[in-house]
């Protein structure tokens, strides 16, 4: 596996689709969650391959990671407090079982 | 030379298997080691990519923040012992073959794009980054704060009891 | 120099303001609660007129400040105004979290504000999320749990459309090397139609579609329109919509919108629009039936920008302001019935006897939603005929076809609720009595329904200027 | 007074009174019936003095028109090439009209009198008057009239008018039923009409009487188009004037009152078709198959009329029997080529029919019944002047010598004999039967004896009105007598004695006294009185045993000619059938089909996509995935096609 | 600058309009005193219009014409020619006999008042305006007040038939929308104005086609053609007395005037192509009109497919695509408006005294009720042609056009004349002869007041019968114009 650009984007591409497999089949809201933060990593590392190999100015990729992990913090706070909540309301985190609002 | 190829090759394995069991594994707890098996090894990835701050970042932000936060809420939300919910088959199925999909158009995009190729040398130094965060990127800087204030203040909001609710 | 900023300088002092009301130990009455917002919203107006005509960029040119974003700005000035009023008057959030709904609010609105300014990659993505995150908790804010499962279902569904978004971003700034949109759009990747970039800008867009609910990133609106408070849904529907629409121009008129790209939106706008209007003909509850009503709305608002030209833009700008406009009165109506009902999610039949309970409502919901169906001489006809005559003239004579018939089949849920305000006996037949403040705001909007659709020429060169000087070179 | 001025007067005279009798408030209403006879006074004085101003007939034919519409189309005439052609209305006075206009006016003028006395106790006696006035109206005006289209506009109104009179007393169901089946009959006809005047105005672009010459249609257009063109027009004729197969409508118009089957459907309305025919004659002059369709039709309306006329019991509808065969055997002397003799008899007849009338009106009136039988058990002898009219139309009617009516009839058969012995024939046969019918009516009132119950209750009912005022006594007398005068002096008008002026004046020969013709005519009056005096010597066993016979004949008579269930066949099974039809696709297919089916696609549509709304997030994140991928996916195949 | 008479014949109705929303809901007289007035003056500048139109000269005249919104060629542009002078007075005359006839609506005057002003405005402007965005502006702001007015103060299942109507009337409208902004798009257009349009745009012989055939479907929903009459009957039944009269004397006509003003007038080409097609459907409209009105039950469901089968006439006579046959054809809308706002008048009364309008059980009016009958009977015969009305001289022409255009469709056409006479007297027979039924018992005539509108409509009906000459004289200058012939 030489360490060119393709590979890191192979890298981040499958990483991304792992986490969007995690996201469609995981019932539980957590799991969800922490496949979300899978996706947001694959997003980083190809920002990092990019900074490495094609950005001009290295400390572009760099801000924008820095960006992607403060943004995946607020994300995760908010999404664990609703999950909580959700919790305490209905008892259950699976997302199967709510389904009130339909039609 | 080769133990750079070598080393790659194993955090590339680690990264993988890590997001595999981190969404294969039925009980969340196991979830969450293995997310944060995966980020070691993507932080120990951004070292490859001569970033050290953000390998830093990586594991004091992501791991120690995040992975912990997320642990915590698993804690909270019910026994560890819960029965693992049944899968449905179909539903299993059909995100395989979506992700499998978006998969393969990426992959394929990838493999036939003229990436623009530059010098892999220059200034990858935190000065860098501090420079630009507060010069072209300011507003950003600006605006993230404000994000995380309001994650905080939403988080505070929805966790407290309602009980003086009018 | 300062005046450039103006109106998100004062939202920010807005929300520090907030901030420390919340710290405040015993909590200030909601009177004067909504009097200190209804100020503020208020000096935001002014702020945002004042500015209108001011152009010139900050933070290092990643954000434009022209007659483009200003006029957005009012607009998102106009939807945070009445949202404060709606919500002095009617909102179910529990009182000791009143405040942290202004704030959050304002953050929205801040959110959005720099949506129309933002011209970096970055800063337009961060203000997205600010947005988002505000409109989260927004929806979230509201005692019970039907409203807990559609802000989780709100949350995560924004965050994975957020991720995908940040995914085809990245393409897009690897490949281009810069992050301001001119520079990406005019690189020399763009115009060679590399797949990595075709693939970053397609995610990107479907991202925006998100926010603007229309098909395949729609399915939040039903549930959150149904569930959240009504304030808060008055505003998602109307400022965030709008928000939308200004990202999609700045997208949209810069990259001229290759014959695949408005070929594809062609058909999502196409679904969308039947989509929208035919679920809405078997609801009951207003607030789903409006929310399959903003869907097909998104679907017109598609047609009209996926010409490309400069026509199209402006059309959809004018549009997207009159959405503003019909959509406020409509949720203004329907505030005060669900008050007077009693409960939050009104049904067709609380409508009804509306026209002998206050006839001034009832005339002012027979205005908004014939506007909204198109029917002359309101401003949603104005709107509609243009908007179609743009994607007419780029030749899409089939989609404007199809979207006359949806609006008239649209026509039919909205007559319905019309039939149901003029004809049918009331059961409890109390005069519907309208504060003064929502009087005065009925007023000035039900003026600008019919006014802006009577004599439209101000506002559409307003608004062909206003794209003309919003194109970034 | 020239000429304009009195044209206006007759055909103005009759619409003032009209409306003048509409405005008239509610109490001003018994001065209506002076208005309507004061107007046709005016007109038939002022025609008489036109008629004698033109008596030599110097500088006729006069034409005073003025512009009506114009149509200026140049694609529409293929074979001519006018580009535009102006729609007249206007008055034409030549010989035809001004003997036309004179005998409507008078025998109007006569009907009013006599309605005067008929209508005395009727409470709506307004309106009657003022229908009537305004039937004066139209019929002038349809015997003025310079083109085909006035004609056919005046045409129109005079059904209306028969409409509106046969319906007066429109709480009988029968009246009303009467005056839509003739209205509607009229209107099936005036179809042809009105189809031919199109035709003949595409084709020749003129409708003038006086571009109707043979000469110039012949040469115009082919015979072919020439004899539809023909036979369409007589359509018109074939219902006004109540020939074959649209005649069922006349014998039910005596529902009307009397005075109104005297005036309109005896004397002027349906003799209009007949006026028609001779007016426009050079039209129909102009292919011989035309002519002869005329004969047939002629022929064949004569014996239906005469046979049915033989069987009935009430008193009009014998007479009504009566005109139908009349006005076949007028039909049929134009049809054989003369219109002097068609005219000649149309102007005796309707002098004596409508004195038949008048005096079966006296008699219904007296006796209150229509039934012959009665009227003689009610001592219908009794009334002297009555039966003095009576006795002396019939006799004008079967052509005894010195009366009207056998001038006008020799003259007719004189014409038939020369043109076809076989029309000789039938006419002969209906003229026995016509006197067999009258003297069969005058028999069974003047022999049936007296019924003393019966009669006691009549007179106590008949008398109190009977002497009441002089005036209302006067009107009964004096039309009577004076129609009985001119009806005897008319028939000498056409003879050689007073140089024939008549015949002169409507263009026909010399009559001379045909030997040969008169025998035959004398036989066939004595049989056909004796075999009705072996008949109906005694009314009563005439009764008894016309009742009991069932023979094969009776049935056809009594069916008449099953021609009613025809139409009934047609009208119910036929078109309503279409209707029924038409109605049932309209709820079925317009209605389910197109308005509700889509309505109900549309909603299915609606539940297809609330279906997709079915609250999983994971189904939705698919949905989105799926599109995006679509989306992606084509996009990146157009714009670089690395796929 | 001329003294604008359209804008002022329009802006009457609108005062009223204005005036009677400020009105408080009590003062019910004074609202119908400012609805009458607003409805007289129109009649008078209507009026004053006709005395003033130059017969001679075929180009627009009384030109209106206010830059609107320049970029996308929409001017408030108004015109009066041969063709709308007659429509215009049309509809003064049947909104003024309207309001004089809604006099006795007692529920919720102010909305009914206020919802017929307003579509009268509509009406006008349709009328009047020589712009396609107008032309759609006023054409659809008539459709609204139309359904509150049914919803509110209809008759028989009125919520389904105002429904079905709108909904009809939009989709024929929609099909108008894709129409005028196709033409829009094309190259050269690229502006509303009509006349410009013909200038400067060229339509190739398949755009006429498809183009004309749209635009035909759309104005022929409206104008109650064969497939898509279903709406106008139930419509009218429903609909109170003034709205029904307006709807089946005037809106039924926007259609026809649509299909002359733009179809024909953009794209004679496409007209020449369609033309058999539209005699066809016209022939079944009439035929169809016809024999369908004999079976129904309900009088006021036989005016409204008489009114079809008459409109049918307008669309034969446009079909015939001759000078003759348009000017019989918008000769016989005049008069048949005329005539259907009576027919309507008549009815109402019965059916506010007598609550049932079936044949079945109603008879012998005639007695209770004589004015009414003998109005009645009047429309009626005016309805089945007869000569001295107005009708019949529109018929006359059309019949003369379409048996030399199309032998064999005119000589079916003529047929309807009969069938109409059939149920026009079957209907008259049944409900005003006869004996007294029970329902016309506690019948009472109209007042001198209420006499005074259907006496205006009877007069216009004799006066265009026995004088078309002025009208067809304007209408012919108009259509040797737009025809060449």
């Amino acid at each position: 596996m030489s360490q060119s650009l393709t590979s890191y984007l192979f890298i981040s591409a499958a990483l991304f689709s792992i986490g969007l497999f995690g996201v469609l089949t995981r019932r539980n809201l957590v799991a969800m969650l922490i496949s979300l933060e899978l996706i947001l990593n694959s997003v980083s590392i190809s920002f990092m391959a990019f900074n490495r190999f094609v950005f001009a100015d290295k400390s572009l990729g760099q801000v924008f990671v820095i960006f992607i992990i403060a943004l995946a913090a607020a994300e995760v706070s908010i999404a664990l407090s609703l999950i909580l909540w959700l919790h305490r309301k209905k008892g259950s985190i699976d997302i199967e079982k709510a389904k009130d609002l339909r039609g | 030379m080769m133990i750079t190829e070598i080393v790659f090759a194993a955090l590339v394995i680690i990264i993988l298997t890590g997001a595999l069991l981190a969404v294969g594994l039925k009980n969340v707890f196991y979830n969450a080691l293995a997310l944060i098996l995966c980020l070691f090894g993507v932080a120990a990835l951004f070292i490859y990519l001569n970033s050290e701050f953000l390998a830093i970042m990586e594991v004091i932000v992501y791991i120690g923040a995040i992975s912990i936060a997320i642990i915590f809420a698993i804690m909270l939300s019910r026994p560890m012992t819960q029965k693992t919910e049944p899968e449905n088959r179909g539903k299993v199925i059909r995100s395989a073959v979506l992700s499998a999909l978006f998969f393969g158009v990426l992959a394929k995009v990838i493999a036939s794009t003229a990436w623009p190729i530059a010098s892999e040398q220059g200034d990858y130094s935190i000065k860098g980054i501090g420079k630009m965060l507060l010069s072209t990127q300011a507003l950003p800087f600006e605006v993230i704060s404000l994000i995380l204030l309001i994650a905080i203040i939403g988080a505070l909001v929805l966790s407290s009891p309602e009980d003086n609710a009018s | 120099m300062t005046l450039l900023f103006l109106p998100e300088m004062m939202l920010s002092f807005l929300s520090v303001a907030l901030l420390c009301l919340t710290l405040l130990k015993n909590q200030k009455s909601e009177k004067f609660l909504s009097n200190f917002m209804l100020l503020s919203g208020l000096l935001l107006m002014a702020g945002c007129l004042l500015s209108l005509n001011l152009t010139g960029s900050l933070f290092s040119n990643t954000y434009r400040v022209d007659l483009f974003s200003q006029g957005f700005k009012t607009i998102t000035a106009l939807a945070f105004l009445l949202t404060v009023l709606l919500a002095a008057e009617w909102n179910q959030i529990p009182k000791n979290r009143l405040v942290e709904f202004y704030l959050f609010l304002t953050t929205g609105a801040l959110g959005m504000m720099m949506m129309a300014s933002a011209v970096d990659v970055l800063s337009l993505f961060v203000a997205i999320e600010l947005s988002a995150y505000s409109l989260y908790l927004l929806a979230a804010l509201k005692v019970g749990s039907r409203n807990a499962e559609s802000s989780v279902k709100y949350l995560i569904f924004g965050a994975t459309t957020s991720g995908v978004a940040l995914w085809g971003l990245s393409l897009v700034v690897g490949l281009t090397g810069s992050t301001s949109i001119a520079e990406i759009l005019a690189s020399p990747a763009a115009l060679s139609g590399q797949p990595a970039f075709v693939i970053g800008l397609a995610l990107f867009s479907l991202s925006l579609l998100f926010k603007l609910s229309g098909f395949p990133l729609q399915f939040w609106a039903p549930d959150v329109y149904e569930s959240a408070s009504t304030p808060a849904v008055s505003f998602i529907a109307t400022a965030s919509k709008a928000a939308a629409v200004t990202v999609l121009i700045r997208l949209f008129f810069i990259s001229g919108m290759p014959a695949a790209f408005s070929m594809a939106l062609g058909v999502l706008a196409f679904i969308s629009m039947t989509l929208g209007n035919t679920a809405a003909l078997l609801q009951t509850d207003v607030k789903r039936l409006l929310a399959y009503s903003s869907i097909a709305q998104a679907g017109y608002i598609l047609v009209g920008l996926l010409s490309g030209s400069a026509n199209g833009m402006s059309t959809a700008f004018f549009y997207a302001f009159a959405y503003v406009l019909m959509n406020s009165a409509a949720f203004l109506v329907l505030t005060l019935v669900a008050k007077s009902a009693g409960h939050d999610n009104p049904q067709i039949s609380h409508f009804d006897g509306l026209a002998e309970r206050s006839p001034f409502l009832a005339l002012m919901l027979l205005l908004s939603l014939l506007s909204l169906a198109g029917i002359p001489p309101l401003i949603g006809f104005t709107g509609k005929w243009i908007l179609f005559s743009s994607a007419m003239e780029k030749g899409h004579w089939f989609l404007v076809l199809w979207a006359v018939l949806n609006s008239v089949v649209s026509l039919f849920y909205y007559l319905t609720i019309v039939k149901h305000a003029y004809i049918t006996k009331p059961k409890d037949t109390s005069p519907l009595e309208v504060p003064i403040r929502l009087r005065v705001a009925a007023i000035g909007l039900c003026a600008a329904l019919v006014l802006m659709g009577i004599f439209p020429g101000y506002f559409i060169s307003f608004a062909e200027h206003a794209v003309a000087l919003g194109l970034i070179r | 007074m020239n000429d304009l001025n009195l044209l206006w007067i007759i055909q103005l005279a009759p619409l003032v009174a009209f409306l003048l009798i509409q405005l008239l408030p509610k109490n001003a209403k018994r001065t209506a019936p002076l208005i309507a006879m004061g107007a046709a006074l005016l007109a038939a004085l002022s025609s008489l003095a036109l008629f004698y101003a033109h008596r030599d007939g110097n500088n006729m034919p006069q034409q005073y028109i003025y512009q009506w519409l114009k149509v200026s189309d140049k694609s529409l005439w293929p074979f001519v090439t006018i580009d535009h052609y102006v729609l007249n209305i206007g008055f034409l006075v030549d010989k035809l009209n001004l003997l036309m206009i004179t005998v409507v006016t008078v025998i109007a003028f006569f009907v009013h009198l006599f309605s005067y006395y008929y209508m005395a106790e009727d409470k709506s006696r307004a309106r009657y008057f003022g229908f009537l006035s305004f039937f004066a109206f139209s019929m002038t005006g349809l015997v003025l009239s310079t083109n085909l289209l006035q004609t056919f506009l005046f045409w129109e109104l005079v059904g209306l008018t028969s409409y509106l009179l046969i319906g007066f007393w429109y709480e009988k169901q029968s009246a009303s039923t009467a005056a839509r089946k003739a209205f509607v009959i009229n209107r099936l006809a005036d179809l042809g009409f009105y189809l031919g005047i199109v035709v003949l105005f595409i084709l020749t672009g003129t409708l003038n009487f006086t571009d109707l010459n043979h000469e110039f249609l012949r040469q115009m257009l082919p015979a072919s188009t020439l004899t539809i063109i023909g036979i369409l027009i007589f359509m018109g004729v074939m219902g006004k004037s109540a020939q074959f197969p649209f005649h069922v409508w006349l014998p039910d118009a005596m529902e009307g009152p009397t005075p109104v089957s005297a005036l309109i459907h005896s004397a002027t309305m349906v003799a209009a078709g007949v006026f028609l025919l001779a007016r426009a004659f050079g039209l129909f002059s102009s292919s011989e198959i035309t002519l002869l369709f005329i004969l047939i039709i002629g022929t064949l309306t004569a014996l239906v009329g005469a046979s049915l006329a033989t069987i009935q019991r009430d008193i009009k509808k014998i007479l009504a029997y009566s005109t139908v065969s009349q006005l076949g055997l007028m039909v049929m002397a134009i049809g054989a080529g003369s219109a002097a003799a068609g005219m000649f008899h149309l102007t005796t007849h309707a002098f004596f029919k409508s004195l038949l009338f008048l005096t079966s009106g006296a008699f219904i009136h007296h006796f209150h019944s229509n039934d012959i039988w009665e009227i003689g058990q009610r001592g219908g002898k009794r009334d002297k002047v009555a039966v003095a009219a009576l006795c002396l139309g019939l006799f004008s009617l079967c052509g005894i010598f010195p009366f009207a009516g056998f001038f006008s009839k020799d003259l007719i058969l004189e014409v038939l004999r020369e043109h076809n012995l076989f029309f000789y024939i039938a006419a002969i046969l209906v003229s026995f039967l016509t006197v067999y019918y009258s003297f069969r009516m005058l028999f069974v009132i003047l022999f049936s004896k007296e019924k003393k119950d019966m009669h006691a209750h009549e007179t106590a009912l008949a008398h109190p009105h009977h002497s009441s005022t002089g005036a209302i006594e006067l009107c009964r007398v004096i039309p009577l007598a004076s129609l009985a005068i001119i009806s005897v002096v008319m028939g000498f008008l056409g003879t050689g004695w007073l140089d024939s002026r008549l015949l002169l004046w409507l263009g026909g020969e010399e009559t001379h006294v045909n030997s040969e013709l008169l025998i035959t005519t004398l036989i066939l009056i004595v049989s056909g009185a004796l075999l009705a005096y072996i008949f109906f010597k005694n009314p009563e066993t005439a009764e008894t045993r016309l009742t009991q016979s069932r023979g094969p004949i009776k049935t056809i008579l009594e069916r008449k000619f099953f021609i009613d269930d025809v139409y009934e066949f047609l009208t119910k099974k036929v078109g309503m059938g279409i209707a029924g039809a038409f109605a049932w696709f309209d709820r079925k297919i317009a209605k389910e089909l197109m308005v509700n089916g889509t309505a109900y696609r549309i909603l299915d549509l609606g539940k297809i996509s609330s279906k997709i709304q079915d609250g999983l997030l994971q189904d939705y994140l698919s949905w989105a995935v799926g599109v995006g991928i679509l989306v992606a996916f084509w996009l990146v195949k157009s714009n670089s096609g690395i796929f | 600058m001329t003294f604008p008479i359209l804008s002022s014949i329009l802006l009457c109705p609108v005062i009223g309009l204005i005036l009677v929303l400020f009105m408080p809901p009590k003062q019910e007289n004074a609202i119908r005193v400012i609805s009458l007035l607003s409805a007289a003056a129109s009649l008078v500048l209507s009026l004053w219009l006709c005395f003033h139109f130059n017969s001679s000269n075929p180009a627009f005249q009384f030109v209106e014409h206010v830059e609107w919104v320049k970029s996308y060629g929409i001017n408030y542009a108004m015109g009066v020619d041969g063709l709308n002078i007659s429509m215009i007075l049309l509809t003064a005359i049947v909104i003024f006999c309207g309001v004089l006839v809604s006099w006795t609506v007692t529920y919720r005057v102010k909305d009914f008042f206020a919802n017929l002003l307003f579509l009268v405005a509509g009406v006008f402007g349709v009328f009047m305006t020589t712009n396609l965005f107008f032309f759609f502006l006023f054409y659809e702001i008539a459709v609204i007040p139309m359904y509150l007015l049914i919803v509110v103060w209809g008759s028989t299942d009125k919520e389904y038939a105002a429904m079905k109507l709108t909904l009809y009337l939009l989709l024929g409208s929609a099909l108008m929308f894709a129409g005028f902004l196709y033409m829009y798009s094309l190259p050269g257009g690229h502006t509303f104005d009509l006349v410009a349009l013909k200038q400067n745009v060229l339509f190739t012989p398949e755009q006429q086609n498809i183009l004309f055939l749209g635009l035909f479907l759309g104005f022929g929903v409206l104008a109650a053609c064969f497939p898509f009459h279903v709406w106008s009957p139930a419509g009218h039944v429903a609909a109170p007395t003034a709205a029904s009269m307006l709807h089946a004397g005037v809106l039924m006509k926007l259609g026809a005037y649509g299909i002359l003003r733009v179809a024909v007038f953009l794209l004679p080409e496409g007209a020449r192509h369609w033309a058999d097609l539209i005699a066809v459907l016209a022939l079944c409209n009439i035929v169809y009109g016809a024999f369908v009105a004999t079976q129904q039950k309900d009088l006021k469901y036989i005016i409204g497919y008489s009114s079809v089968s008459h409109m049918g006439i307008v669309l034969l006579g446009i079909a015939t695509m001759t000078p003759t046959g348009f000017n019989g054809a918008i000769f016989q809308m005049f008069s048949h408006g005329i005539m259907t706002a009576l027919f309507f008048a008549c009815v109402g009364p019965i059916y506010d005294q007598c609550h049932t309008r079936m044949l079945g059980d109603l008879g012998g009016l005639a007695k209770k009720a004589p004015i009414i009958s003998t109005f009645f009977i009047i429309a009626g015969l005016c309805g089945l042609g007869l000569p001295g009305m107005g009708s019949f001289v529109a018929e006359l022409l059309v019949t003369i056009a379409a048996v030399s255009a199309y032998p064999l469709i005119g000589v079916i056409s003529i047929i309807a004349l009969l069938i109409t006479a059939y149920y026009v007297l079957s209907a008259v027979q049944k409900v005003f002869y006869g004996p007294l039924s029970p329902a016309g018992e506690h019948l009472h005539d109209i007042g001198a007041f209420q006499f005074v509108p259907r006496a205006v409509l009877v007069g216009c009906l004799l006066f265009f019968g026995i004088f078309p000459g002025i009208f067809i004289e304007w209408i012919s200058v108009y259509t040797k114009t737009l025809l060449g012939g």
